[in-house]
């Protein structure tokens, strides 16, 4: 789950940091109040999902609360990167007399997280990455001690030759891990990261990815999901405990592993069909996780075809099979549905889908294939 | 004809009185695996009835069933709130092979996790995976035992079905496996394709490998230089994930693609050019082998 | 330093744990007053930093808050172990099903803290251990990870075998090393944990020491310092940072470092004195901690003859004479003063000492013998 | 004839600009030690002016001094808040010995520091440690270097100046060192007796062992028994805090009497039921040692 500015600059300042801090605001009219209440020079900050939004012109300086509110105007209800400006930030301009980059995300490689910065800050730092390796300076945190003060020394170090803003800098990058931690985050963000004209060093962006399966224990977290950003389907899935991505295709998928139901989409690419969404219903599945699949796909006005893939090992065949009878008897279904189900209580099931009249494909092949056919029929 | 496990391994299923635990512990049993007991704090005393008239004893703790039975591995079906401990909680208590079935445990446990199992010796094999087979030895996880038939293919994979879908495949075929080894999907999998490789490598009588990655990080690509620097028998591979959209989480957390790295495209280009022939499609797994065997 | 039980138990607190909590009183008529707010029957117990006060009598039921105020009037004042009470602390008195121990020290041999349970509380531990250590069931906690969930399961199950009450003391257990931890303390125990009619795993009393090394980062913990309760000389001593404690003799001693100073001891023994003091003045002395030395020594009447017996390394021998100069010269010594130096700056020292008229001893044999003869003169 | 370090070893300070660490960085160059830098943060790039025209660079982290340097040894004089984190700072760097003379470091603190120091295969000597003296090779730490001479003796102590005590009497007498270690006073020593021991019955020169205890724990009451197990050559041990009042603190964390456990009685009696012969006072021990060497 991806974190707002706003939202990860506060999980930062929880941790003792000094940010950027502001006011949000989804109106013009909160956006003018904000910066009144701020005073002198703000900075109007779109809230989105994604990167790249000073590009897309997202972000921009008002002088007065006036502009504050023309400029908050412009931005919301903007799109960028497809995703629709639905908040801004207001916060007040700062005196930036350099720019720094400090991140930390769980390295897969290295088994840890590990922490970055470099000073070529307030640019795209994969850019810096590709551009000039050397430029970004990384210590990995052995997850048994965590970040110790010499690293967070040694970074600070690499971005400040003055004593006194290396000494705030270390602080910042210490303040960085240990929001990081206690959000349960998978990555976090401070780009740019800068010197102030009052010599201060202020996280002037935020930006943080919480781990999906930390957000059971981390209530205060789950509740700054903006459910109204989600589409209606994702919700859905979600609180079904689905994995699910729309895409624009006509065949609806329903499979069982994340593997699996990709391959079943390169698949129904393979037999020249489009997917309409990668589904996976997960491990362990109740035959309730079924019924919300199934109504979930059949939401959508593009699917013209149905297929299940299910290859049983923790999920039990017999669970899917009374989840498809439960759900096609409920909902009625007006597209065509094709199965294919193998494995664990494999036998169990095809006398469940039998005796409500459904048909079996014989292999993952021939579901797709079939599929595809009727959903271009 | 194993890697990791055989028919002596001595197995403790951790969450044996749950509904997976349970369910998969007499799986195990009727598939021949050498289950001695099983662990579910404030149940221990009782005993846990299997398949066949057979039964193995239940402990409060890891320790009290290690010492009680000799353990030398463990299957963990707890929830993922209490998983990471429970890995721990096999390592310290001696166990040396841990297979974590649990999805879903946080990342940041499983570094700990991870480094404590390193600390203690103990090769954890997952977290979120499918475990291994060794067909006519034993299993440990839940690979359907029916799909898989003793043969001279080593087959490793990151995802849970989808290798099923290959065994199924390849014992139709006629093809055998020596083990099957689904390493997980999470991001920090305790055990790597290399480390999977090696003993295949290791085990003289693995005559073919069957690599199966999906989209997200790089281990697909580490698997294939290693492949071409060290492995003596023929390699496939098959990637799943080439028509994911780029940036888009695919239901586990390692199947993910961020901007150009950990592709489909990228993955099946490092297999072709470290002598992976790769399937296109999962059937598509049994030709290559066999013809890789023929040679 | 030591807490109080009622510190101790409010450290408990912060960390979650249930615990006997009450309210502190100075006098019979607050004791009354908080047993009349607390209402039912109600303990009243003396709060000192020793233990054993069960037997002395400083532990007492009240039924009424008429008999919580008599209870009191009897406990303060009372001496335990030669330290007088000077609070109480009335709780409300719990009804107990059973008794169990659990503590947490750290371990010099395994170089980690040790948590430690046993089923048969509410006596002295220490017997328990050299009567049946069996009796007593301990987990070495690595401190790379900390307590580990199993862990507190494990040291649980020692005590409970039912599954809820193995369920509450796991966590009272976990709450035991937070609190631990976050106290800087070298040793936590909980002596009974008891499980009342409720079912309900209580904390009944609370111990704790604190690292008198932690006490710089937990100033909350240094507010809990009882300076009424310390000798005015003790407290001299530590607000200028050196290590004293007042013996019985009339050879004052002022030593650099505790090994040293414990060998002099031993020597004026040897040579038939008695030591009215252990004093370190620790390393790298600067003069004024020899000023306040010289100060605690002389404020006791039954000082006789001082000793100084200096081997410089970290400290410097001319910041010992600089100190001895200036408080003999503002004090006005009353006793005679054998000094002997050695070590680093030696000869410096020993100019500034000769300018001002002070001889010395020639070695520590030497030092000592004189001061044992001017003290019996 | 020496142990843990010699002439060779290169040693950088870490706190080198502070009141203590540069009084101790030049005593420390005088005596002969190669002191290649220091390290002070926000201070690098400065250069430390030595005795007798000779000088050594300032660094602001470990990693730098070291990988400038070459150094293979630390000595640390930073304040308590911050030894501990110097001690992981140094064993991170790869410096293979660590000696912490801090003082007044949490106990809480150290656990951590010496399990890192472990993990990345570093001894620590200390904390609240004099130090180490080679005699004609090199000292690191605070001992005075007049004070020690060659010779066949060696000498380890808990206590910092009662061993310039023994030292100075066993020098005055004739009676040289090939080191004089004190292991500190604080409860967790990274070294301990028995490691003292090992290496001196190892070095192969040193002909008699002195052991200066106090009272508190075990120490003592271990290196007895490893004497009367393994030790060839004779060992003289001396005991302070016998007058100490039981369940008082005396002056540092390890010098404490919790009823009966780790009196000077108890200590006293361990050595001499396992060979060490036990001066009554400091002086004493040149008698001694001079008789066991003539034995």
């Amino acid at each position: 789950m991806d974190l707002y500015e706003y939202q990860a600059s506060e999980r930062f300042r929880a941790a003792g940091m000094r940010t950027n801090q502001g006011v949000v605001a989804e109106t013009p009219e909160a956006a003018r109040a904000a910066a009144e209440q701020i005073g002198g020079p703000v900075i109007v900050k779109a809230q989105v999902h994604t990167g790249g939004r000073g590009k897309a012109g997202g972000v921009k300086l008002a002088a007065s609360p006036a502009e504050a509110r023309d400029r908050a105007g412009a931005i919301l209800g903007m799109e960028i990167k497809g995703l629709r400006v639905r908040k801004v930030l207001v916060a007040p301009a700062e005196d930036i007399v350099s720019e720094a980059y400090a991140g930390v995300l769980v390295d897969r490689e290295a088994q840890c997280a590990v922490m970055m910065v470099s000073a070529e800050g307030g640019v795209d730092i994969e850019e810096v990455a590709a551009r000039d390796p050397g430029a970004i300076h990384k210590v990995r945190v052995d997850p048994r001690y965590g970040l110790l003060a010499h690293q967070a020394r040694f970074l600070a170090g690499r971005l400040y030759s003055d004593k006194a803003l290396a000494r705030q800098g270390a602080k910042a990058i210490a303040q960085l891990y240990d929001a990081f931690v206690e959000s349960g985050a998978s990555m976090a963000e401070i780009n740019p990261l800068v010197v102030n004209g009052a010599g201060e060093v202020v996280a002037l962006d935020a930006k943080m990815s919480i781990d999906d399966n930390e957000l059971f224990r981390l209530p205060e977290i789950e509740a700054m999901r903006d459910a109204g950003a989600e589409e209606p389907a994702s919700r859905q899935a979600r609180a079904a405990g689905l994995s699910f991505v729309k895409l624009s295709g006509a065949v609806g998928c329903c499979v069982n592993g994340a593997g699996l139901a990709m391959a079943t989409m390169d698949l129904v690419k393979y037999y020249g069909g489009e997917p309409a969404n990668f589904l996976d219903i997960g491990g362990s599945s109740s035959p309730d996780k079924v019924v919300a699949a199934l109504e979930i796909i059949t939401t959508d006005p593009d699917v013209k075809a149905i297929l299940f893939n299910i290859f049983g090992g923790i999920t039990r065949c017999d669970d899917v099979a009374k989840g498809i009878v439960e759900a096609t008897s409920r909902v009625g279904l007006e597209v065509p549905l094709v199965i294919r189900l193998t494995g664990t209580n494999e036998a169990l099931a095809k006398d469940i889908l039998a005796e409500a009249g459904f048909q079996f494909a014989s292999s993952m092949d021939d579901v797709v294939e079939k599929a595809v056919n009727l959903a271009s029929a | 004809m194993s890697i990791f496990v055989d028919r002596n391994t001595r197995v403790i299923v951790q969450g044996i009185t749950g509904r997976d635990g349970s369910f998969h512990a007499r799986q195990m049993m009727a598939y021949g695996t050498t289950v001695v007991g099983g662990v579910t704090p404030g149940k221990g005393g009782r005993t846990f009835e299997g398949p066949e008239g057979r039964s193995a004893p239940v402990f409060d703790t890891v320790e009290e069933a290690v010492s009680a039975t000799g353990a030398d591995a463990s299957v963990i079906y707890v929830p993922p709130a209490f998983a990471a401990d429970a890995i721990m909680e096999a390592a310290d208590a001696g166990v040396r092979f841990v297979v974590c079935v649990t999805e879903g445990i946080p990342v940041l446990d499983m570094t700990r996790a991870h480094a404590f199992a390193r600390d203690r010796g103990a090769r954890v094999l997952g977290p979120n995976c499918p475990g291994v087979i060794c067909p006519g030895e034993a299993k440990l996880g839940i690979i359907p035992g029916e799909i898989a038939a003793p043969g001279p293919v080593g087959l490793v994979s990151r995802s849970g079905t989808l290798t099923y879908e290959a065994v199924y495949h390849l014992t139709a075929a006629g093809l055998g496996q020596t083990a099957c080894v689904g390493i997980g999907g999470d991001p920090l999998p305790g055990t790597s394709f290399v480390d999977c490789l090696e003993a295949f490598a290791a085990d003289g009588v693995t005559e073919a490998v069957v690599m199966i990655g999906e989209i997200g990080g790089t281990a697909e690509q580490e698997a294939a230089a290693w492949v071409k620097r060290h492995l003596e028998v023929p390699a496939v591979g098959f990637i799943a994930g080439r028509t994911a959209p780029p940036g888009q989480r695919m239901g586990h957390a390692g199947a993910i693609v961020s901007g150009s790295a950990g592709t489909a495209a990228e993955k099946t280009q490092a297999f072709e050019e470290n002598g992976v022939r790769v399937a296109e499609r999962p059937v598509d797994i049994v030709s290559l082998v066999r013809e890789s065997l023929a040679q």
